[in-house]
This record gives structure tokens, C-alpha cells and sequence, in this order.
């Protein structure tokens, strides 16, 4: 299982915080095309994906028990 | 001994200053970003923020290593609060001291400049005619999952 | 308004941050000049800092002035302390602040550049092995009596 | 009559941290003449002059009543 977050104006497209996913072994770009099928809209903000609490890059997979945490373009300070 | 911290409570930016004193430091620059009434002509009733929290603090201890590493003799503490917060209170707090002053200056540019691209915090703000999330449009971030 | 202020008490840095606080800045920059232990490999005991009072805060509310006529929309409160100082003492606090956060850096540097040009303070190193009156012997002033 | 301050440095030299001379009418330049003989080597390590609380020029006059201030090289901050 893939542990899947979301945040801020990406959560509000989600309606929930979180999910689990079976979508081990897939890389980060795929699992792009999965969302944004699932939620329409998804990639359209820039969104980047981190895995494990470190930003990832579209080619990385995904391994079992992994947490995917999709975050919008950040606006801290 | 390092403080890289997300809180939902009030930040006292004395803490962080006095936390990077130490014997050989001659100068500390402490940075405080505050919740501002107005923006490009709309009143904000207040501001709130939200964090990937342990990915934020990683985030931004990982800031720290590169500025203790980039200038030699520097020490820093940043904490960023999250929750409502009301014109006036302080957001974001930096604070870095160095035994010259021009390091403490630099390193705590650095700092806001790399929180703002990398630090997983997001802004609402709420105005008397709606709220929106805050993206930072303008910039492209490096790593970009298109 | 401001605070432009010799003073032979300790300084607490957390007065003149809140001082140019107000609804529209959005960052405050606090640059506080602290008395270190080592020098140049030399032992420092304690600082000993004498000022011709009434022009040094003459100077400093000017370098305040010009600073809030370069960068539109900054407050400026700047101290120094004078007698003497131990190791990790505030010798000078200056606090910025600004709608943007560029300007608020910007502005603090200079006026601790400035105040190092022209503000007469002078400043006495008192170590193990003796004492000496600290002239910035590598910078000519602007207007120099020859 | 004139006051004239000593500081830092410059008092330790001069010994007294001010007098009164009578030096109206005189120039800045000719109130250094005057101070570096009365003490010699004050010229020397870069003072400035302040009337009345601002830097002054070499040219400037020196009016009854003025405070002039010997501004050795400032070390403040």
C-alpha cells in the first residue's frame, strides 16, 4: 500500500486529507496520471510530488509502505 | 541544539535570537515576517497557514546545514507557525548569528529566499470578500512533476 | 515616533523590533552588534564604548531619515550602548521594517554601515594584557579634517 | 569664546575633556594649527571637526558661542 497526502488547495480538490493506494512499483509519474484521472485538475497547479518527506522526481517509483504527499505550490514566509 | 520548528502557538522571535548567541558571535540578524492588513489593495482579515509538518522541519533543518556549511561560523533557528493568524503576528521567524556581520546578513536572506521555494507551508488568506490559497505562481520550483 | 537612542543600559533588542511594528509591514529586520570574546586571536574581557551623546543621536535620527526617504514605507529605531560591556553584551540594535522584505535587509545594512562612518562612537578594547582606543583606521571618512 | 571636546583617543591626548578658547573668527583649518601645536600629534590620526554637533569643513568659521568637537576616527557598532 501507498500512503497518499494531500495539502492545502489540492486537498480542498481531494475532499479528504489522505487514502491508501495499491500503486506499488509505479513511479511518480504515473501515479500523476492516476490522480489526475481520480481529480481532475490535479497537475494543472504545479503541484510536486515528495516521497518519504523528500521531493521526488517523475521517474522515482514508488515502493511498498512508501507515503506520497502531493504538494502545491508552497507560500510559507 | 539547533531550533527548526513548526508551532501552532505565538512566536517569541527573542528565543530564536538568543538561542544562536554564543561567545564568538558579534552579530545576530534576526528576520520576523508578519501577517499584513493590506495586499495590493484588499484588506486581510487574517491569515492561515497549514504545514506538511515533518517534512516542513526537515526542510528546514536541511536550510540550516546549507547556510552553517556556506558561511563558516554562522548558527541558526527557524520556526514558521501555523493556524490563524491575526494582522500583525509573526509568521516566520529567522534568526542566524555569525561572528561578522555580513555572513549574518547574507545567510538570513538565504534562508527566507530557500523557505519560500522548498518548505511545505501553505497560505490562506481570508478577506472580507472571500479566502483563497496562496501559490507562489511566479516562481518555477527546481523539481517539477509537470 | 522613532527611537534613536545612547543609552548606558543594557538593550534589549525585543523593544525596538516591536517599536517599528505596524499594520502594513510585513517584515522586520533585527540587526543586533554583540561584544566577542576573541578577536584576532586576542582575549577580549570587556568593551568599554563612549559617544558624544547628543550628535550621535543627532546622526542616528538622520540615518533614520534617510532611510525612510530611500525605501518608502520603513520605521527605523536604532540604539547603542555605551560604559562597559561584557562578552555577549548588545552594543547596538537596529530594527527595520518594511511592507516587502528586500527592503528591510537593505535598509538595516546600511545603517549599520552608516553608523560606523559617522556616528561618533568610539569603542575601547580592554584584554589581558592591556587596553586600546578601536579606530576604523582602513576607511577614510567623507569630510576629513586633514 | 569657543568650547571645545575632546574624546576617545584625542582626550587621552589633550589630558582634559574640554576648555574654552578664544577662537572666534577662525577657520576649522586654524583651529587644528592651533590644537596640533598646542598638543602635538592630534592631527594625526584622522580627526574630524564637528560645529555644533555636525561635521564641519575645513573652511568653516568658527562663530562666538560655537561648540567644536575634535571626532577622532568612530568605531561604533
Amino acid at each position: 500500500m501507498i500512503n497518499l497526502l494531500y495539502f492545502a488547495g489540492i486537498r480542498d480538490l481531494t475532499g479528504v486529507p489522505e487514502e491508501q493506494v495499491l500503486l506499488a512499483g509505479r513511479t511518480v509519474g504515473e501515479l500523476l496520471e492516476w490522480a489526475e484521472e481520480k481529480y481532475p485538475g490535479i497537475r494543472g497547479g504545479g503541484a510536486r510530488v515528495a516521497i518519504n518527506e523528500e521531493y521526488a522526481l517523475e521517474g522515482d517509483v514508488l515502493s511498498e509502505g512508501d507515503t506520497a504527499a502531493f504538494i502545491p505550490p508552497v507560500s510559507g514566509g | 541544539m539547533s531550533i527548526y520548528e513548526i508551532t501552532d502557538k505565538p512566536i517569541d522571535p527573542h528565543r530564536y535570537a538568543d538561542h544562536v548567541l554564543h561567545p564568538e558571535a558579534g552579530a545576530v540578524v534576526t528576520f520576523t515576517g508578519h501577517v499584513r492588513e493590506w495586499t495590493k489593495g484588499i484588506r486581510t482579515l487574517y491569515l492561515s497557514y497549514e504545514a506538511y509538518v515533518p517534512m516542513a522541519e526537515k526542510k528546514m533543518a536541511q536550510i540550516g546545514r546549507e547556510i552553517e556549511e556556506k558561511w563558516k561560523g554562522t548558527r541558526v533557528a527557524i520556526a514558521h507557525r501555523i493556524g490563524e493568524l491575526d494582522v500583525g503576528e509573526v509568521a516566520v521567524v529567522i534568526a542566524v548569528s555569525s561572528p561578522h556581520r555580513k555572513a549574518a546578513y547574507e545567510a538570513n536572506e538565504y534562508a527566507i529566499e530557500r523557505i519560500k521555494q522548498d518548505v511545505p507551508i501553505w497560505k490562506k488568506e481570508i478577506w472580507e470578500t472571500g479566502e483563497q490559497w496562496i501559490g507562489d505562481q511566479n516562481k518555477k520550483p527546481e523539481v517539477r512533476n509537470p
